[in-house]
């Protein structure tokens, strides 16, 4: 990095990965916008493009764990499937009769089922992993087949739907907390983000170490809270489609006013996903439970000799991973409003692939939430932006494979060259 | 004991099947054979080992669901070889050693976007194909391009937006219809997905624009999708009466078994594949479901009224 | 006599074929140092594994305070304040040395999340007394040399109030310089009243440290002197011939 | 294991895990047996089976070395399916017209040219893993998208067939080498294998190591020839159906006569398979780049350090298992008569099973060629056996989970008990 | 003076930010043996697996009697019959005693396939010399003590006639006995003409062993000095001072 913008980025301590990946989001995206004539980078686009990423960017975050942890998990497309076949039919065939169709309480009790059965299936194969010592590669190869095919046995292969209306709303685009809602949570995020800022010199000063120069600081909250609103901004510039509207008008027997609009704000399923992001990377960087998660990754004897039941944060990592199975579940059977068994079929290798471009390093020790986050963010911008542009599905799968390896060996170069493992 | 049949199916896992099984039992049962089955998974190489396997089991008579009707001739080879008469069920078999037993797939292609097309018979198509691994999906394809074809040379019609859809998969489906949607700006009049699977994908991206209603089409009558076009989401559902196909095979299946010859199996005529081999077939027609003829499914006991009708207000048959 | 610190008393174990360990008993008192020497292979590093839980035992018993206790694992040993210096250093490579310091006992903050400026701030204060001149606190020990890992490892080791102190060979790859701080930190930590087990091929520096020595062959105790009652000479011996010059005498 | 029995297993130097494998598959046979009412163990299913196996065997063999030097490969699938339509094309589509339809020249340039690719294929795989030092999983889960999306692309999803007469002979039934041949091969093999058992004794005597008794010597040998002979007799015991001879007959005008039998013997493919595991073991055991395989499974820098130039290894170990897939897509297509885009599809999860069931342990340095080929055959007897009966095969893919995650399990007790890593 | 077998001059090497070695300039004659001493982190591993091509210089030249030669790799070291001892074993764990001991330059028989009989029947021999209660050939090394290992290790670097040897702390782990033993071979070794590198903590053996001793302090050469021109305790100052008393004097 030459001189001065080097010297910049040092003194405001930005994750240079991190840059590196926002920029090559950025140049893809330009890219296709040129490629499609100017409909990628719209508000709309952007707007189903993070609907689309969701499930995937949840699942990923966990998958940081279970790789840091030098194992992998092959399991969570067909546990995504079952749980989801699982929670349709819940919703659709069991709890109705109990409490009658659309109840309120469906979508609660079904999600909270999802959560723990995602968390058991998890945590027993980490039992297996973390107890029976078997590789997790084959334990979860084992769960690839197992689950699939007990999301089949569900349903003998039909598909549930139409799902609970409430339900559904947590998947996409029929559930959105409006612009209102929306500059609020932005108002309030930049208010902590600046906190948060502030005690950290606090904390740095009163230690006695260096810390950077004020308008160092300044610069950077100014970042933050910008990035901050500009998002919010996006997701309130999508305007809800005047077909939409003037059906809901007229349900309540009205006429809709004319030039009346009214946006989007953001979608129920992306404040899940920045709620898991934010949360996960507390876990990874503040808690004990993550710092043991990299100690283990980095030296697993050594973990086990300082006295932390490596055994056991085997089973809690991948119950982790299971829970967030859950999640996605339900995101993924939600927006498509139905659950079928070949729900989540491939996306063990997407979570996977978004996790390792993200930069998480499959020897262990090593990864970021929010590299996963964006890893996911990546590769959906290529795939829908190749499905504008019109690529056939399988020179699709081409480009995503070669788009994979290359990410992978420009983080290796990147690592060589700032010297950190 | 008496006669004894093997089918093998091609992806059992699909919802159809079941049915067809249900059937195929009945009309055995009836007959006093015995049956034996084997899913090849969509596996070429898989169905090659069942249909040995069944071969190994001594069965009298073979129904095949070919996943690929070029690679079974191996399996055919093996039949005739253990004197074997063999059913190709529901996919051509280009092979005059195999009776073929069908409805086909270019003849539902073009049902589809028959259906469509009389429903909006000008403007912006987007084709939705199934998967790209699976050969059906080019066959389906053709015969919906042979109906609009001439709609197309005429400008009537124009096709905006075409994907494969990878597995078969609804979500995926979904995507790339959204993706056409946001390229094209809504700028969609009719939708030509190749089944119920990718239909379902299609309207929940329609919907998320509150252009649901416009016409879509789709294959297999699975229950969702029957109800969507109960509510009028979908255009129709290009059913094939399984029970009737099913029977249908039992019968022969028997017959053959009991060395009759394939040309005297009752009903059954010359049939010329697209790639010029004559087989001896017969073709049942394949019933495109429209809100207007919802009544068939229900009279056929296909489907419960109230699965048919969830959701769904002011619609003859619902009442 | 006082009941000692700890006591192992005939402990075996054997792996596969091999006893590695064959019905040996040692034991120390408060403010003890006891060395144990043999030859490659004697058995001197199994035997405190399994003190350290590390292993587990065939047979035998272990006393804390006269008290029996039962050690599976490295958690147990923790509990009695046994720790540890391993011969193959326990550091997680991608851990920074206050992380590594630190592991398993972080300093956590009233919400309970871990408070990384403060063990930061402690550990240059340990490490200041252990080897001043080491200042890569912030970079991976991936990155540090045999011996500065070893100080982190000691450092570890001493900082959290040990009653009980095992040493496997830890000045063996460490300078002069730092040898020698070892050994003054030995002294200090003896006065301190903690127990010491030290394994070490140094005979001179054993002579030198150690209040008894114990001597292992093959898996067998040869047997425990007190340093003042035997020559330099009789403890070779003893190493190499296995046999014990007071007994034979 | 008991007394009189483990002693005598001792002194005949048997591997307990061969033995161990063998009995395994016996009980699944047995088993299957019975359920399908004695169909199972016949010449006719066990012939079937033998080639059933055929592809997935070859590939394993290739899957342990990778395996062992701590990689993966997760794009044999595709790869399989890519080549196989290559070699599909090229017989069918281009060498006609040079040579003109059903030249023997056709297959012989064909299964070059396929090996050929394999081998640059998977060599330049194998250059991205060990020279641009990218983790092997990434660099397959990438092939594994790209491969299959070109297998698609060749020939934009159309099956290709019928394939070159002479071809389709590598691949099934129609290639058998008959009863006489069968028994020269089953003598021939039984006179090496008693040199070699001289030989080594020789050996060991030489240099003053201890031999085990003469009578252990020659019961091992008895065992073996025993073993040989079996096998043979089992090939040629499955008649070729009558209808096939008539047809010969009449064919050549002729009239067959009363009570004409006549029977299969070895399968070419299974030949292949047979030589690709001698060849292999010996490789494995005896060359010095089977050594290197293993040193550098046990310790990358050790070996590093030796002089072992592993990145070099790595191209070459990479390079084999493409050469070996070729060779199974040969097998494959051959067998189908015909080469479509999905061919292959799964295998990469099949082959790594097979290779973990037969012992291969994922942390590398370990396994054996033996192993992955009986991995294989209890796998495949397990599906078929499965089908047979009729079980669903959602289920069965439960059941075929189940069964890889209590093999390795298995293997990973009797390895603590024996001390061996 | 006659040229020296060996030469490193002015070589440099950093990672990162460090310098770990820093123009640096050692050299060795036909039958020597050098010392190499420091405190922990003083750089004298990194600038030997510069010699064994483990690591890249950033620059400086070597030369192999009188003549440039480039070592980018740990086969070109071995292809000017230099060998290594590594600090940490260079071992692969799962492979046997024999096997690793020939590791890279295995017999093999007419046909080219290794001769493992030929093999086990030759590390037999060697061992007997090094480590006589040695027994375990067929056993994987990972079950092997440390000081196990490291005969092996010092076996596999003997055999080969090497004409450069560099131990990196070879007696670290080692037993009073086998020690010795070492310490007997490398005198034989310098008898038989072998110039030697040899790097410990322990000064005494040092004075014992060396010709010449060079002292290393935070990557920079402090100073070589014939070891009968010096006081142990001359060598002491310069290795925690990090100042050459006659340059001084
Ligand atoms: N995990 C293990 N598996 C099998 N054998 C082992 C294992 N650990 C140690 N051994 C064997 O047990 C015996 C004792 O080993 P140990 O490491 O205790 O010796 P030691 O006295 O520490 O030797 P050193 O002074 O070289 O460290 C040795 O013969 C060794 O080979
Ligand atoms: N691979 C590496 N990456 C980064 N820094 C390294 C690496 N290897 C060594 N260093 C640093 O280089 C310096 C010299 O290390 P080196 O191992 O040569 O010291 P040494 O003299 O061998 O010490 P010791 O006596 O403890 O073995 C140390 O500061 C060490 O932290
Ligand atoms: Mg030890
Ligand atoms: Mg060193």
């Amino acid at each position: 990095m030459s001189g001065g913008l080097g010297n910049l980025i040092k003194t405001l301590q930005i994750d240079t990965r991190l840059l590196g990946m926002i920029g090559a989001f950025i140049a893809i995206s330009l890219v296709f916008h040129v490629a499609t004539g100017g409909t990628f980078l719209t508000p709309r686009n952007l707007f189903t493009l993070t609907l689309q990423t969701a499930s995937v960017a949840v699942m990923a975050t966990g998958m940081v764990f279970v790789i840091v942890t030098r194992n992998i998990d092959l399991s969570i497309g067909s546990l995504l499937g079952i749980i989801g076949m699982l929670m349709g039919v819940i919703q659709v065939q069991i709890l109705p009769d109990f409490v009658g169709f659309g109840h309120p309480s469906i979508w609660i009790i079904t999600v909270l089922i999802g959560l723990v059965l995602g968390a058991v299936i998890g945590g027993f194969q980490g039992w297996l992993i973390g107890y029976l010592t078997i590789p997790s590669f084959i334990v979860t190869l084992g769960g690839l087949l197992i689950w699939r095919g007990g999301a089949w046995w569900v349903s003998k292969g039909t598909t549930i739907s139409p799902l609970d209306p409430n339900f559904v709303m947590l998947g996409g685009a029929s559930g959105t907390i409006g612009v209102t809602a929306s500059w609020g949570l932005a108002i309030v995020g930049s208010i902590l983000t600046v906190l948060f800022l502030i005690s950290t010199r606090r904390k740095h000063i009163s230690h006695g170490f260096a810390v950077k120069p004020l308008w160092a600081e300044y610069a950077l909250g100014a970042i933050l809270v910008g990035a901050i609103c500009g998002i919010t901004a996006i997701m309130n510039a999508y305007l809800v489609p005047t077909r939409i509207l003037e059906r809901r008008f007229a349900a309540e027997g009205l006429e809709m006013p004319e030039g009346y609009t009214e946006a989007y704000g953001f979608p129920i399923s992306v404040l899940i996903v920045l709620f898991v992001t934010i949360a996960m990377t507390i876990v990874a960087k503040k808690t004990r439970f993550g710092r043991y998660v990299f100690a283990m990754g980095g030296n697993p004897d050594a973990a086990e000799l300082s006295g932390i039941n490596t055994r056991m944060l085997t089973v809690k990592v991948f119950a982790l991973m299971g829970a967030l199975t859950a999640i996605a579940a339900v995101i993924a059977s939600a927006r498509l409003g139905s659950a079928g068994s070949s729900l989540g079929e491939l996306d063990e290798l997407r979570v996977i692939a978004a996790a390792v471009i993200g930069g998480t390093a499959l020897a262990g020790g090593v990864g970021t939430i929010y590299g996963a986050i964006l890893g996911a963010l990546i590769m959906q911008a290529l795939v829908s932006g190749m499905g504008m542009v019109g690529v056939d599905s399988p020179l699709q799968n081409m480009i995503v494979g070669g788009v994979l390896i290359l990410a992978v060996w420009i983080d290796i170069i990147y690592r060589r060259k700032t010297g950190d493992a | 004991h008496g006669v004894t049949v093997g089918v093998s199916w091609s992806d059992f896992q699909e919802e159809r099947w079941k049915t067809d099984e249900a059937a195929m039992l009945g009309a055995l049962e009836a007959a006093g054979a015995k049956y034996l089955s084997a899913d090849a998974q969509s596996s070429a190489t898989k169905q090659l080992a069942d249909v040995e396997s069944l071969i190994t089991q001594g069965v009298d008579a073979l129904i095949i669901l070919a996943q690929d009707g070029a690679s079974i001739g191996p399996a055919l080879d093996a039949a005739e070889a253990a004197g074997i008469p063999v059913i190709g069920y529901d996919r051509l078999i280009e092979d005059p050693r195999a009776f073929y037993l069908t409805f086909d797939n270019v003849e539902v292609g073009r049902l589809q976007a028959a259906a469509v097309f009389e429903a909006q018979p000008e403007g912006n198509y987007v084709m939705i194909k199934g998967s790209p691994t699976d050969p059906n999906s080019d066959f389906l394809r053709g015969g919906q391009q042979e109906v609009l074809q001439a709609a197309i040379d005429s400008g009537a019609i124009t096709i905006v937006g075409e994907a494969y859809t990878d597995g078969w998969q609804p979500s995926n489906a979904q995507r790339n219809m959204e993706q056409i949607l946001t390229q094209t700006n809504n700028d969609v009049d009719a939708v030509v997905a190749s089944n119920d699977g990718t239909a379902g994908g299609v309207v929940a991206a329609l919907a998320a624009q509150g252009m649901d209603g416009i016409p879509v089409s789709g294959q297999d009558g699975d229950h969702a999708a029957l109800n969507r076009v109960a509510l009028g989401t979908q255009t129709v559902s290009v059913w094939k009466d399984s029970r009737q196909l099913g029977r249908n095979a039992g019968e022969i299946a028997v017959a053959l078994a009991g060395g009759a010859a394939m040309a005297d199996v009752a009903g059954a005529g010359e049939f010329t594949s697209p790639g010029g081999v004559t087989v001896t077939s017969m073709l049942l027609a394949p019933q495109p479901i429209t809100q207007g003829n919802l009544n068939l499914v229900l009279e056929a006991g296909w489907i419960e009224k109230d699965v048919l009708c969830q959701g769904v207000s002011g619609l003859a048959v619902c009442e | 006599m006082s009941t000692p610190l700890l006591e192992m008393r005939n402990i075996s174990i054997h792996f596969g074929g091999i006893k590695a360990v064959d019905d040996v008993s040692i034991d120390v008192m408060p403010g003890e140092v006891v060395g144990l020497l043999g030859h490659n292979g004697a058995g001197k590093s199994t035997l405190i594994k399994i003190l350290s839980g590390a292993y587990k035992k065939d047979a035998g018993e272990i006393f804390v305070d006269g008290k029996k206790v039962e050690i599976n694992s490295p958690i147990d040993a923790r509990a009695h304040n046994i720790e540890t210096i391993y011969q193959t250093l326990a550091l997680s490579d991608n851990l920074d040395a206050a992380s590594n310091l630190f592991l398993g006992r972080e300093i956590t903050t009233k919400f309970g999340l871990v408070d990384d400026t403060a063990m930061e701030a402690e550990s240059r204060k340990i490490m200041a007394r252990l080897n001043p001149n080491f200042k890569r606190f912030s970079e991976p020990v991936r990155s540090l040399s045999g011996g500065q890992r070893q100080s982190v490892a000691i450092a570890r080791a001493v900082y959290f109030n040990a009653r009980i102190l095992i040493m496997d060979e830890p000045t063996a790859a460490l300078g002069v310089h730092e040898t020698a701080m070892v050994a003054d930190l030995i002294k200090e930590l003896k006065a301190q009243g903690l127990g010491i087990f030290l394994i070490s091929h140094d005979t001179r520096e054993m002579m030198e440290l150690c209040d008894r020595v114990s001597v292992m062959k093959n898996g067998q105790l040869i047997g425990t002197e007190r340093v003042e009652d035997v020559t330099e000479d009789d403890i070779l011996s003893m190493i190499i011939m296995g046999k014990n010059p007071k007994k034979a005498a």
